[in-house]
């Protein structure tokens, strides 16, 4: 039965879409002629930047630290001269702080020679991760060196690997597990580590059957007991925090709590990767492997870019704009952001720059809820979409915390069902913003 | 084998609910009830003698307030049992009234007995007439304005029914003390609609100084609704039907628990529908009472499914 | 509350402007209960305005004997005093009008409206005032229980004060109790309308 | 405390103040109620007799109450009977106590006066002291023999029966020969519009001059009525067109009420037990009354 | 993404050159339009196999229901200042519902005041679809059955002889009037059913496809399971309201309906009635029906076990409408009391 974990309530599937780049090896693409670096690139404290205008860095230099709150350092993707610190565009907020780098073609790539890490302290593991400024790569971008240090009160036995990747279109983890498989595994096994601990679950859907292959001929190679790969079923959201948990341990994470609570932490496959690179190379995290797909870009692809690249040069490099677009999505299109502008930068939490065409997207109006309760179906966490929607509609939005709609984690799985079209994760966002006013 | 079973389990339950009428057993007979249109079955106590009981001119029945009326019987049927016996007559039975049986030659000489509807059947249709099928909102039409006061959140309407509740039953049943013993006998009946009404701001009252005194975080939640039960017209309308019904003690209360618990079911319902009612856009012209009208006649619509209904 | 209004301004004030049954929305449940036929509206419009007036006139005339403490027990003894002579003259003299009115008329006893003329104004006012007072609300009950009784009867039984008009039933649901909902919800709403439209004309000009 | 003896003093002012205002009125209005409820008994009698106004009637018309009574004394039931006495007789009425099997027991002169006859407290005062100690009477039910210058004209009686969804309350009048005269239906709660038709001409016409063979196994039955006779029953047509109709339809069911067959069964049913229990009852009391030589107004 | 949350204003606002709206960007296929038509399109059958039992003007007083539906939600959303949605098929399937419990024998202007009374006065008024609490179909049946309840309770007819669809068309009713199944064996008892319907396999056989007196459409219950049967298949319904009702009917008719207990003929109940019709098609509809599984259940369950004490106890011979009608209202509170269970408390109780 391991081939059918999953979680239990709610869920939804939406069309794969994955075939247009599963096939396709990661590709490097060429450096740009300039860098946009947002300071804020996840959650918790933006950056303060360390360097002036005109000020030339070196690849994988510090450009920015975080003195106090959350946060990791933002490094030089590439050599080169700063341009300008200023506002730039953002997928979410319009605008927002950002360094310009005018990138130096003629560099040399920075080496990263591979470093012993078998025999360093657990301190010493953790300090790497952090100074390499390793977030979540999968969604929020929460400091993964944060999540290595699990509070004292509730002790972490278990690490699970995500690398379910339930939204549909992006193959960017898919890939990494095919291509670099041995990187992910010491990763894990580096996590494990700095955790103290050695049951590690790396948990993957079953429409990645190449992947599940791969990742488990290298578990089976390193021989490590507690390491095992669980295939799941094909469900959105199997990727999320809480339902992965409780696909793969059976445990349920409070709401309001963090994984560690029920001694689990979760990584995602590309976080592995990146601290594999952070602790056995040494390189900081400024380079992102990021799905290109979508009817409306020329050739589609999975890019390792750098953080700052504007998608507007991606296009370029990928052949330009195909008739028919209709959105351009920063990140899944169960979660991600819709932008207005290709001037936007990749961050080092995006996974994939969708190109919609007009026949993907459902572009209908909204009309009245007619309670047919899908979305109660649909919902993962338990709660009831429908009543968070009229009641912010009433315009009473204070009212819906009894609905619970603080545990929402906004997957969409009640708008991609609801008929009416109804736009219930903006409605919950709303509830969310007035309610804690 | 499971249909059995459960046959065996619901007739048991049937047998624990329907208790209280084969309470009313006496002597040889353990059980008699209506049945078809024009049948008396009769359970006796121990197997009786066959000739005796199927011989048609051993009975007497007649109807009670009617004892120079015989009712023609037909034919008389012992089960194989020897107990039980299936009294057949050639008209259709009036079962609203009480029949008596009387049979000669049994054990003892002469046997009479009382055939009637359950008068806990008769109690409980009180009950369920005063809560359903003449609901005092949705049917008979009483105590509006408060009902359209209160119903538009769940927990008023919760803690109005059940405070108008607590003080209809006690003060139905004062009502019923004095009307029986006061009112009745020293031809003071005129005085009717003073005297309940009296009655009714006296429980008020005293509700409100009991309650102030025992538990005062009950009070502050349900004070608010005390002054309101007396401007409700249901709780005056119970003595006053009581009155003109004739009602006795145990009749009086279920009326009485039947119109409060009628008045908090439907206070629950329209409030539960009121919470929905907030959310959705309402011409302005309809909002507040006039829409809370047409939802409560919607109610009325539903409730005429009631009407007719005979339990027992 | 001065009072600086007429006769005809209190008489037209509890008709129109502070309506009990469509503006205060007080004492509905006969509005919904019986008002199917005109005359009941009548007949239970006079018995009402009878305890109005005669409440009104009693309470504005020992309002000064009145202790504060007692005041509402005051006036529900002084409501049922007048709801009980009603009754019994009506089961006297009019028999079969009492017969159709039902529990309705002693049930006079617990409608607000009686009470609250009582505590907002004859407590106050002069026997006269009072009395007008009294007489229009009690009008304004009754012209609101006509108005309801002549909907239902014509729709319900095609006729107005029992004579046939239309000579067949247009739908008999209007007769039935539950309709009584449905009319004076309507008609709530069309007075709303009424106002509305009357207020925007005005703010226009 | 000053202000508590106010209050109470007060209160109990007021409270007098009302009493002796209703008590006033209630002294003045009981009398003209108790007539006002008889007049509207009357008319409906006489309405049911055929006479709808005042100077239709005869002089020589005259009603004679008959109180039926339930006496039990030591564990046996009989039937008593209240009835006026003959004319210039003293007691004035007579109380007629007959066993079950139609025998008499005893008859009793009763002294009460027309007026207390039709109340209820008095008139059974008197009746329980005509059983004698140790026995317990309980009304039964009333009728009213009408006679016509000494000849019986009909009776008319109430009864009570289970409807669709409350009782039915019907005043009723047979001829001598229990051929039913008509009906009127004093109360009901039936549903408007189906069970609510009960009241109409169209049936309780079709209950006119049923004769007592008839009724006595009446039934209804599911069938719209024809065409013809409808018109003959709301009285669309000639006064002989009717009586035709009525001749024909004379020993046939009552067609039920559509949609409301119920209704029409409970009428019918209610009309035959009433009916034939009266028969059977006048035949047993004549019976005993001419056995016995005792002479009544009737 | 940051702490501070972007309002949903700025999300909407207009793009320069795409589109630009909240996540998420995919919508599944299905639709209230597709809803709606789909189980329209599952009453025809039975609407076209009533043609056969009932004649043509069965086919008559559906369009005319259905127009006058659709004309009055247009004309109401008008009147409302809102958005006409007549093209998203609720007011045709209220239409057709509504033309489906009501005899077939009735004058076709009866519908068009039902339609008024239905969508008017139960629908708009209260904000439109989604925010009525009554079954705007069963309202009207109600209204229809207040205002008109000689013809509402004796316009059945029998079935029509062969294919003689023409021969109701213009006759009188009250000639040819029947009585249904249920109102035979509420009033005349079992003998009687038996003397005009006859009994077993045969019977079934005939009330399961159709061949008996009774509404337009409740009668072929082969059709209407079929119908549903496919409304399942497509997951627009689940199985609980349509079978807890159907069993708990069955139940209680088995224990009560009979003379004795044990005695009810389950299998009778089920096809003789509306209970199918009822079911599977009124009691779940959408916005009129508890959403969590549980409520369902015993909101099923109730209107089974109103339904039969209707029919055994009540004054109508057949309930199913009204016991929609009065459970209608509950489903808000049913909902309330089984809500989904949450993905899991906050940990200690929680707010």
């Amino acid at each position: 039965m391991n081939s059918l974990l999953t979680f239990p309530k709610g869920g939804v599937h939406p069309p794969e879409s994955k075939e247009q780049t599963q096939g396709l090896a990661i590709e490097v693409m060429p450096l740009p002629d300039e860098l946009e670096l947002i300071l804020s690139q996840h959650i918790g404290a933006p950056c303060t930047p360390t360097v002036a205008k005109r000020d030339v860095v070196a690849e994988g230099a510090v450009i920015g630290t975080v003195s106090k709150g959350l946060g990791v350092p933002l490094h030089a993707p590439a050599a080169g001269k700063i341009k300008d610190i200023g506002m730039s565009a953002h997928p979410v907020r319009v605008s927002a702080p950002s360094i310009t780098l005018t990138v130096d073609r003629e560099a040399t790539p920075a080496a990263y020679p591979a470093r012993d890490w078998q025999n360093l302290p657990t301190d010493e593991l953790l300090a790497r991760v952090a100074a390499a400024g390793i977030v979540g790569i999968g969604g929020a971008g929460f400091p993964t060196h944060v999540k290595l240090r699990p509070p004292a009160d509730s002790p972490v036995d278990t690490l699970v690997l995500n690398g379910a990747e339930c939204e549909p279109y992006i193959t960017a983890d898919h890939r990494q597990m095919l291509e670099s498989p041995a990187e992910i595994l010491t990763g894990a096994r580096i996590i494990l580590k700095i955790l103290g601990i050695d049951s590690c679950h790396i948990g993957i859907e079953r429409n990645k059957p190449d992947a599940i292959t791969e990742m488990s001929r290298v578990v089976a190679e390193a021989d490590q007991a507690g390491i095992v790969v669980r295939p799941l079923q094909v469900k959105y959201p199997q990727g999320s925090e809480k339902q992965l948990i409780q696909a793969i341990t059976g445990r349920k994470v409070p709401a309001m709590a963090l994984p560690s609570s029920v001694g689990v932490v979760v990584h995602n496959v590309g976080t592995a990767k990146a601290v594999y690179d952070a602790v056995a190379l040494g390189k900081p995290l400024y380079e992102k492997v990021v799905t290109i797909a979508g009817q409306g870009i020329a050739r589609p692809a999975n890019l390792l870019v750098k953080v700052g690249t504007r998608v507007g040069d991606i296009v370029n490099y990928l052949g330009g704009l195909r008739p028919g677009l209709a959105k351009v999505v920063m990140g899944g299109p169960m979660m991600g952001f819709a932008v207005s502008t290709l001037d936007v930068p990749i961050t080092k939490t995006t996974s994939a720059v969708l190109f919609l065409g007009e026949e993907e997207i459902d572009s209908n109006p909204h009309s009245q809820c007619i309670r047919c309760g899908w979305c109660l179906d649909a919902c993962p966490m338990g709660l009831e979409p429908k009543e968070i929607g009229l009641y912010v509609e009433a315009n009473r939005p204070a009212e819906t915390a009894q609905f619970g709609v603080f545990d929402c984690f906004e997957c969409g799985s009640c708008a991609y069902v609801c008929p009416a079209k109804r736009p219930l994760v903006q409605f919950v966002r709303l509830a969310k913003m007035k309610a804690k006013r | 084998m499971i249909l059995d079973m459960s046959k065996r389990l619901i007739l048991a339950a049937l047998f624990v609910w329907l208790a209280p009428s084969f309470a009313l057993a006496e002597g040889i007979i353990a059980d008699q009830t209506f049945k078809a249109a024009n049948e008396i079955v009769v359970t006796f106590a121990a197997p009786v003698d066959r000739a005796v009981v199927e011989e048609v001119n051993n009975y007497t029945v007649f109807e009670e307030p009617d004892p120079d009326i015989r009712l023609v019987l037909q034919q008389v049927a012992l089960a194989g049992d020897g107990r039980t016996a299936s009294l057949f007559f050639t008209e259709p039975l009036n079962t609203a009234t009480t029949h008596v049986v009387r049979i000669r030659g049994l054990v003892g000489g002469e046997t009479t007995f009382k055939v009637s509807k359950s008068y806990f059947g008769y109690l409980f249709g009180i009950l369920i007439s005063a809560l359903l099928i003449n609901n005092f909102v949705f049917t008979k039409y009483l105590g509006l304005c408060v009902f359209f006061g209160t119903s538009k959140k769940k927990t008023t309407a919760k803690g109005m029914g059940v405070v108008f509740t607590i003080v209809a039953v006690v003060s139905a049943s004062m009502s019923w003390f004095l009307y029986n013993f006061v009112l009745i006998p020293f031809d003071l009946n005129f005085l009717q609609i003073v005297v309940f009404i009296g009655l009714t701001s006296l429980t008020v009252q005293a509700v409100d100084t009991i309650l102030r005194k025992v538990n005062p975080v009950l009070f502050n939640s349900f004070g608010v609704f005390l002054v309101l039960v007396i401007a409700n017209c249901v709780i005056i309308a119970i003595p006053l039907i009581m009155a003109g019904n004739g009602y006795n003690f145990f009749e009086t209360f279920m009326l009485a628990i039947g119109a409060g618990g009628g008045f908090l079911l439907a206070l629950y319902l329209m409030s539960s529908v009121s919470e929905r009612l907030q959310l959705a856009k309402i011409p302005p012209t309809y909002k507040g009472l006039p829409i809370a009208f047409i939802v409560a006649g919607q109610f009325a619509m539903a409730f005429l499914g009631f009407s007719g209904l005979q339990l027992f | 509350m001065t009072n600086d209004k007429s006769p005809l301004q209190l008489i037209s004030r509890g008709i129109l402007s502070e309506n009990p049954i469509f503006k205060l929305a007080l004492s509905m449940c006969p509005a919904v209960g019986i008002s199917t036929t005109v005359m009941n509206g009548i007949l239970l419009g006079t018995a009402v305005l009878f305890v109005q007036v005669f409440s009104s006139v009693t309470i504005s005339v020992f309002k000064n004997y009145i202790h504060p403490r007692i005041r509402i027990p005051t006036y529900t003894l002084t409501i049922a005093t007048w709801v009980t002579v009603i009754d019994l003259v009506l089961a006297a003299y009019m028999p079969e009008a009492y017969a159709k009115m039902g529990i309705f008329v002693k049930l006079i006893v617990a409608f607000a409206i009686i009470t609250m003329r009582l505590e907002m104004f004859a407590c106050k006012e002069s026997v006269n005032d009072s009395f007008w007072d009294g007489l229009g609300m009690g009008l304004g009950f009754m012209v609101g229980m006509v108005a309801i009784g002549l909907v239902r009867e014509l729709l319900g039984s095609g006729a107005i004060l029992g004579y046939d008009v239309l000579g067949f039933k247009p739908l008999l649901f209007f007769i039935l109790p539950s309709a009584g909902f449905f009319v004076v919800g309507l008609m709530m709403a069309f007075f709303n309308w009424i106002e509305i439209y009357y207020k925007r004309r005005r703010g226009v000009q | 405390m000053r202000d508590m003896i106010t209050i109470v003093v007060r209160l109990t002012i007021s409270c007098l103040l009302a009493a002796s205002v209703m008590g006033l009125c209630f002294i003045f209005t009981s009398n003209a109620k108790k007539h006002n409820e008889h007049v509207k008994e009357q008319q409906v009698m006489y309405e049911l007799l055929g006479y709808s106004g005042a100077a239709e009637r005869p002089a020589s018309l005259a009603m004679h109450e008959l109180y039926r009574y339930v006496v039990s004394s030591g564990g046996r039931q009989s039937i008593g009977y209240l009835l006026p006495g003959a004319e210039g007789e003293e007691a004035g009425f007579l109380f007629v106590n007959i066993d079950l099997d139609g025998r008499l027991i005893a008859s009793t002169p009763v002294a009460l006066s027309a007026g207390d006859a039709l109340e209820a407290e008095p008139r059974n005062r008197a009746i329980q002291a005509a059983a004698g100690p140790g026995a317990s009477v309980t009304f039964a039910d009333q009728t009213i023999v009408v006679t016509d210058g000494g000849e019986r004209i009909a009776y008319l009686m109430g009864g009570k029966f289970q409807g669709f969804k409350t009782f039915i309350h019907l005043m009723l009048a047979v001829d001598p020969d229990f051929a039913l005269i008509g009906f009127e239906v004093l109360e009901h709660e039936e549903d408007p519009g189906l069970g609510a038709e009960i009241v109409e001409g169209y049936f309780k016409n079709q209950f006119k001059g049923k004769p007592f063979t008839a009724i006595k196994t009446i039934d209804v039955v599911k069938a719209p009525i024809p065409d013809d006779y409808y018109k003959a029953l709301t009285g669309k047509v000639g006064e002989e067109e009717i009586l035709r109709f009525r001749e024909q339809y004379k020993e046939k069911d009552i067609y039920a009420l559509t949609g409301a067959t119920i209704s029409a069964k409970a009428v019918a049913m209610g009309v035959k037990g009433i009916v034939t229990k009266f028969a059977y009852r006048i035949d047993v009391l004549d019976r005993v009354l001419q056995e016995q030589q005792l002479a009544t107004s009737f | 993404m940051s702490k501070e949350q972007v309002s949903g204003e700025q999300i909407t606002a207009p793009a320069a050159l795409w589109k630009v709206s909240v996540s998420p960007h995919l919508k599944s296929r299905e639709s209230v339009e597709r809803i709606m038509w789909t189980v329209v399109a599952c009453l025809v059958p039975p609407l076209i196999l009533s043609v056969f039992i009932f004649g043509i003007q069965t086919l008559l007083i559906t369009a005319v229901s259905v127009l006058s539906c659709v004309l009055v939600e247009a004309a109401s959303q008008k009147a409302l200042g809102r958005p006409v949605t007549v093209r998203d098929g609720s007011a045709v399937l209220t239409g057709m519902l509504l033309a489906f419990v009501i005899p077939p024998g009735v004058s076709p202007l009866l519908p068009i005041l039902a339609a008024v009374f239905a969508i008017y006065i139960g629908k708009h008024l209260l904000g439109g679809i989604g925010y009525n609490f009554f079954n705007p179909a069963l309202l009207g049946r109600a209204f229809l059955l207040a205002s008109f309840p000689v013809a509402m309770t004796s316009a059945w007819l029998p079935p029509v002889e062969g294919f003689g669809i023409f021969a109701y068309f213009g006759a009188s009713v009250d000639a040819v009037s029947t009585a249904t199944p249920l109102a035979v064996l509420k009033e005349q008892g079992l003998a009687a059913f038996t003397e005009a319907f006859g009994s077993g396999a045969s019977l079934y056989g005939s009330f399961f496809l159709g061949w008996r007196p009774g509404c337009i459409g409740e009668t072929s219950g082969f059709l209407l399971v079929l119908g549903g049967l496919y409304l399942l298949y497509r997951g627009y319904i689940t199985w609980h309201i349509p079978v807890s009702v159907v069993a708990t009917v069955a139940l209680l008719t088995w224990i009560f309906g009979g003379e004795g207990y044990f005695a009810g003929d389950p299998l009778l109940a089920v096809l003789s009635g509306g209970v199918l019709l009822g079911a599977i098609f009124m009691a779940t509809d959408y916005v009129t029906s508890p959403t969590t599984r549980t409520a369902q259940l015993v909101y099923g369950f109730g209107i089974g076990a109103l339904t039969v004490l209707i029919r055994l106890k009540g004054g109508y011979p057949e309930g199913i409408c009204y016991a929609i009608l009065l459970m209608n209202p509950l489903s808000t509170v049913l909902d309330g009391w089984f809500k989904p269970h949450r993905f899991a408390p906050p940990a200690g109780g929680g707010r």
